[in-house]
């Protein structure tokens, strides 16, 4: 993370190459559950943005700071789970109070990124890779606007089958798994590049 | 001279000369039928009531209809004789609606005329009740009344009033025949229109595929002041009063506007030369120019009395040709088809088409492959193919936010569309829906001040 | 849920009427992770069943002491415990398990089944039930993961369980193992599921109709 | 007498879907035939599989989910031929019928088939078969001529021969996909579709033009950029693949966008990436955004113009 171009790759490789639903299955749920309109894929993301970049930062700090000095490193599991739905909450309140607006739009999306395993994900990739703290925070960051941008084409391209004649079978999550299959196989095109 | 035009749009039967062959070279004959059955809602607004009983003899140009407020016109009769009928009759989409069916005496007797005199010297206060007394109404299809178009609201300005000879329906030919032979009628009608409106400049709009009748019109607006012809790229829907202005001004009817809202009239060559009749001779519209053309012997330009009934009128062209399975008044583009060959004329039948059955089969829709060729033809720009999904599943609330009201019903989107999709039928449907929708609305929001 | 249904039905029911991959569609992330391989698919399954049998039992225990406005942070507590506690186990007696489950141990956590067993069937039922409810629904996630492994290991690698079937001669789709084959393969077999079920559905209507 | 009611309009383009497919194929013929010549027998062998097999699927899927069988509108036939001539042409007989089935019945009948697929068909299944069977899609060959006593030599991928000259590249004396290596064929498969208004201009030019600025800036030589838009599938991409009416936007803007966006993931993908060639995926990738594109790109709607001219 010296310079502006370790950045910049650090960043393609976190949001296409090694996107989190196509290449890492995190956050599966979210990307199949919450996708079907465009709109609220987008505060979705933005919401899931927002408290991967928080968490990344606060799991790193417990981990590095009170877990590894402490011998405790086989706790992270639960301490991470803990600060994150503490965050969650926080923010929820936090937002309620300072921005009503963005609450309404991110609201209900937020006590879902609890359970949300990209989340966790990102707070235990983070500890296995061994990153430095800013290496840690944006990886949150870049990485949830690679689940962003995945799940924002997931709900364009869902609002396109709204009108199609999917077999009767198909119709919901097999469908959903498919495109996201295919999907995957376009964004194969970008391995490599980092 | 530069010639102007609309943004997109299509060239529908192109390689048949959008069917206009047959009576191109045709002159305008006169045709007087035994009987004519005259229709008192031959207007957009309130229908006339008819002032006339069974058994009464009338005059060519008397009264048989009064209008009924602002937004109404009187009807006359359009030959002398006996009323045998005064009732009710189908009409073409609407209800059932009045109509007085009067034997022909042939003897062509008049009522009596007041002319106002020529364009010069005519009183211009008196010009736009003359047109309302005279029954004018669109005669390109719409059929709004003339006096109300001219009429300006509060705070509206006129600067151009535009004379539409673009004639951009396929097969039609009545109005291009009439700019070759009645010129000079349609340029008086302009200058009286002109003059009652106090506006200084006239354009007379015709596509390059008429240059004869652009020479006869420049011939005839030569000298006269303010007034000139503009030549236009032929291209469907040009004769839309909203492509029309854009064609020649450059301006765009706001959404939900009128053109006045830019400062522009327009008018059909046809009310023009109406005008010209009801001013300077003071006689009522009694007759139209109308081209019968398809599957009929003789495809022909016909002056024709209103109210002649369409049979009549297919004898006079020689009868059909080949078994009708489809007749429509208008054009191929937006033609409404007539249920039977009994259905009479009205002021702003333009053309009356005769398809034989193979041309009228229905065709099938296939899948949409989104090849964009309604998108490319739309003149307001619209996605034709989006709105389609959501009329068809009746979601009008996303059709409004598509912009579904904002569309003219060309038929240029399902003229080009590869896979026949009925998208004209399902944005018709949308918009009616709406529209009553918008109508309930402000009648509750009515009531509910009332009470 | 009520307590009158036998105990072999609880455990019929997570095996297929309510089976958490194929019905429910509960818990995706593994399903689709974790199943390149057979072997891989039985030993995600195995420590989700375990710590999800753990859980229900321990919440079951607990569910008249835990205040109701805290019971989900509880539960991700008593849940990530047992998590823990497999994934210190699985480190220390199958560490090439271990290795190739990866990150996916710990996110058991997150794993929606689990959660949803607990909200759903543990909180309310006595521990005897709700054990049986957990073996059931770790069951048919084991069978559903399994089942999902076999086939992407035969189609991908020609291979179940490590043992080459389709012999030397067969060129394995690579595809099928990688991310994209996952959701392919998953989301092919639930269309799969969707129309047998159907088929069975509109037979037993039929029946239905002839015994009226 | 008893007359046919119908709403407007009463008259219909001649044009039709099938009609549309048709001129697709006869634009295909040229880069077909060019394959046919370099490649010899096999080449003709593979695209006839591709062909029959696409067919084969679409018929028997509409069969077996008792639908119309809408072969006839020849969109499958469309289909394989694409898909045939974007493998080289020692493909293996059984990856070709693999990669038709997938097309058809996966990408595009599983969706709800013609007009329905959000992905190009053939270059979904090219995509998947790449990332399945990598050794037998990049086994590209010399051409042959029909040449006697000339063997196939088997080369590395069409990217890596630097040696050739321009003029080949253009011709198609070079390594590659049986549909790809002549440039000229395939303009003229262009011009047609051009003169007969199949396509707009604006996706393919604007996407071969994309991959040679981007190439120039990066490669920093127009000959090397000249060079990247002559060899591999940029060209063959950006007229028959870019342009699947189904998978692209509809609106001019979104159309320009589409083909510069598809344009840089290519030269990204060469430059960058592990895989020689980037045009299946930049087009897919491309694909998958075009809903997007389609929607939230502003057009400009007649009596919506701010009130700018008052002339």
């Amino acid at each position: 993370m010296s310079s502006v171009t370790d950045v910049l790759l650090f960043m393609v490789s976190c949001i296409l190459t090694n996107n989190f639903i196509f290449s890492r299955f995190l956050g599966c749920c979210p990307f199949l559950g919450v996708s079907s309109k465009v709109e609220t894929s987008v505060s979705m993301g933005l919401a899931v943005t927002f408290v991967m970049t928080i968490a990344s930062l606060f799991c790193w700090l417990i981990y590095n700071l009170l877990l590894v000095p402490l011998r405790l490193t086989y706790m992270s599991t639960i301490s991470f789970i803990l600060v994150i739905a503490a965050l969650v909450q926080f923010v929820e309140m936090f937002l309620k109070k300072s921005s009503p607006t963005l609450y309404s739009a991110l609201g209900i999306y937020l006590p879902l990124i609890t359970t949300n395993c990209a989340v966790l994900g990102v707070a235990t990739l983070n500890m296995n890779s061994g990153y430095g703290l800013l290496q840690a925070v944006l990886n949150g960051t870049f990485s949830a606007l690679g689940f962003l941008l995945a799940i924002v084409l997931m709900a364009g391209v869902r609002e396109r089958l709204e009108s199609s004649k999917i077999p009767a079978c198909m119709k919901g999550f097999p469908i959903t798994l498919v495109s996201a299959g295919l999907m995957a196989v376009a964004f194969m095109g970008f391995s490599g590049l980092v | 001279m530069q010639k102007k035009t609309f943004r997109r749009g299509i060239h529908p039967l192109h390689r048949a000369h959008e069917g206009k062959m047959p009576t191109r070279n045709e002159s305008i004959r006169d045709y007087v039928s035994d009987t004519v059955t005259i229709s008192m809602a031959m207007n957009i607004g309130t229908p006339a009531k008819p002032c006339v009983k069974k058994g009464d003899q009338v005059l060519v140009g008397q009264v048989i209809g009064e209008a009924q407020g602002f937004m109404s016109v009187p009807v006359h009769a359009s030959v002398s004789g006996e009323v045998t009928a005064v009732e009710q009759i189908a009409s073409l989409g609407t209800g059932p609606m009045m109509a007085v069916t009067i034997k022909n005496d042939f003897s062509d007797t008049w009522v009596e005329l007041n002319p106002l005199g020529s364009v010069e010297h005519v009183d211009p206060a008196k010009i736009i009740p003359a047109i309302q007394a005279a029954g004018i109404t669109g005669m390109g299809g719409a059929s709004f009344p003339t006096h109300v178009k001219l009429t300006f609201g509060q705070g509206k300005t006129c600067d151009t009033i535009i004379v539409n000879g673009a004639e951009c329906e396929t097969h039609l030919t009545a109005d291009y025949r009439l700019m070759l032979e009645n010129s000079v009628r349609i340029v008086d009608g302009l200058r009286a229109v002109m003059r009652a409106t106090n506006v200084k400049t006239g354009i007379i709009a015709i596509e390059d595929n008429k240059m004869e009748a652009v020479a006869a019109m420049q011939k005839a607006v030569h000298g006269r002041e303010g007034v000139r012809v503009q030549v236009l790229r032929t291209k469907y829907p040009q004769g839309g009063e909203k492509q029309l202005i854009e064609a020649i001004t450059g301006r765009q009817v706001p959404s939900g506007g009128l053109p006045i809202d830019v400062h522009t009239v327009v008018l059909n060559v046809g009310t023009c030369a109406a005008i010209a009749d009801a001013v300077i001779d003071g006689k009522p519209l009694i007759s139209r120019v109308t081209t019968v053309t398809g599957a009929v012997r003789k495809p022909s330009n016909l002056r024709l009395r209103i109210g002649t009934i369409t049979e009549d009128i297919i004898g006079e062209c020689g009868g059909y040709a080949e078994t009708p399975g489809k007749i429509f008044f208008g054009g191929a583009m937006t033609g409404i088809c007539i249920p039977n060959d009994n259905m009479p004329i009205m002021k702003s039948t333009n053309g009356i088409v005769v398809f034989n059955e193979r041309d009228s089969k229905s065709k099938n829709e296939s899948p949409c492959i989104h090849c964009g060729r309604c998108v490319a033809a739309c003149p307001i720009g619209l996605n034709p193919y989006q709105i389609k999904v959501a009329a068809d599943k009746s979601d009008f609330e996303s059709a409004a936010k598509l912009h579904v009201m904002d569309c003219i019903l060309c038929g240029s989107c399902a003229y080009m569309c590869p896979s026949r999709r009925w998208l004209t039928p399902s944005f018709k449907y949308a918009k009616d829906h709406l529209a009553a929708e918008a109508k309930a609305k402000q009648a509750a929001a009515k009531g509910g001040e009332n009470k | 849920m009520s307590e009158k249904k036998s105990l072999g039905g609880v455990l019929l029911n997570g095996i297929v009427n309510e089976n958490p991959t194929f019905r429910l569609v509960l818990g995706t992330c593994p399903t689709l992770a974790v199943t390149s391989s057979a072997l891989n698919g039985l030993g995600m399954g195995a420590a989700a069943t375990f710590v999800l049998v753990c859980s229900n039992v321990a919440i079951s225990m607990l569910r008249k002491f835990i205040p109701d406005q805290v019971r989900i942070p509880a539960f991700i507590v008593v849940i990530c415990t047992f998590v823990t506690m497999v994934q210190l186990l699985m480190q220390a007696f199958v560490p090439s398990l271990y290795e190739s489950l990866g990150m996916f141990i710990p996110l058991i956590v997150v794993n929606c089944i689990i959660l949803a067993r607990a909200e759903a069937f543990a909180s309310k039922n006595s521990p005897l039930p709700s054990a049986f409810d957990g073996l059931g629904m770790g069951l048919g996630f084991t069978l559903a993961l399994t089942l999902m492994g076999s086939i992407r290991e035969l189609i991908g690698n020609g291979s179940v369980f490590g043992v080459n079937i389709l012999g030397a001669s067969y060129q394995p789709m690579l595809l099928i193992v990688l991310a994209s084959g996952g959701f392919l393969t998953f989301g092919l077999l639930l269309g799969t599921f969707n129309l047998i079920v159907k088929k069975i559905e509109k037979k037993k209507a039929a029946k239905e109709v002839q015994a009226a | 007498m008893s007359l046919r009611i119908s709403t407007a309009p009463h008259a219909h383009s001649p044009v039709t879907t099938q009609r549309l497919m048709l001129y697709v194929l006869i634009a295909l013929l040229p880069a077909a035939a060019a394959g046919i010549y370099a490649f010899g027998f096999s080449a003709l062998l593979t695209l006839c599989i591709a062909c029959v097999s696409s067919v084969c699927a679409e018929f028997i899927w509409q069969k077996i989910a008792k639908q119309e069988v809408r072969v006839g509108d020849l969109s499958a036939l469309v289909t394989g031929l694409i898909l045939g001539l974007n493998l080289p042409a020692t493909a293996p007989w059984w990856m070709v019928v693999i990669g038709s089935f997938f097309a058809i019945m996966i990408v595009k009948q599983l969706f709800g088939g013609l007009g329905d697929n959000f992905l190009n068909p053939a270059l979904a299944a090219r995509a998947v078969l790449l990332a399945s069977w990598p050794v037998h899609m990049t086994n590209y060959v010399t051409p042959t001529f029909f040449q006697a006593g000339v063997d196939a030599v088997s080369t590395a991928t069409p990217l890596a021969t630097k040696g050739a000259s321009l003029m080949e590249l253009f011709l198609g004396q070079i390594p590659g996909t049986i549909g790809e290596v002549s440039k000229a064929a395939i303009l003229v498969g262009f011009l047609f579709l051009l003169v007969t208004g199949t396509v707009n201009w604006r996706i393919p030019v604007i996407m071969v033009g994309s991959v040679f600025c981007f190439s120039w800036l990066l490669g920093g030589s127009v000959d090397g950029a000249l060079m990247a838009i002559l060899s591999g599938g940029v060209m063959f991409g950006a007229v028959f693949m870019a342009t699947d009416y189904v998978t692209s936007p509809i609106t001019p803007f979104a159309q320009v966008v589409y083909a510069f966006l598809a344009g840089l993931i290519v030269v990204v993908i060469r430059q960058f990436g592990s895989y020689p060639e980037g045009v299946t995926f930049g087009i897919l990738l491309m694909n998958i955004v075009t809903p997007l594109l389609d929607r939230f790109l502003p057009r400009k709607i007649y009596g919506y113009q701010k009130e700018a001219k008052k002339a």
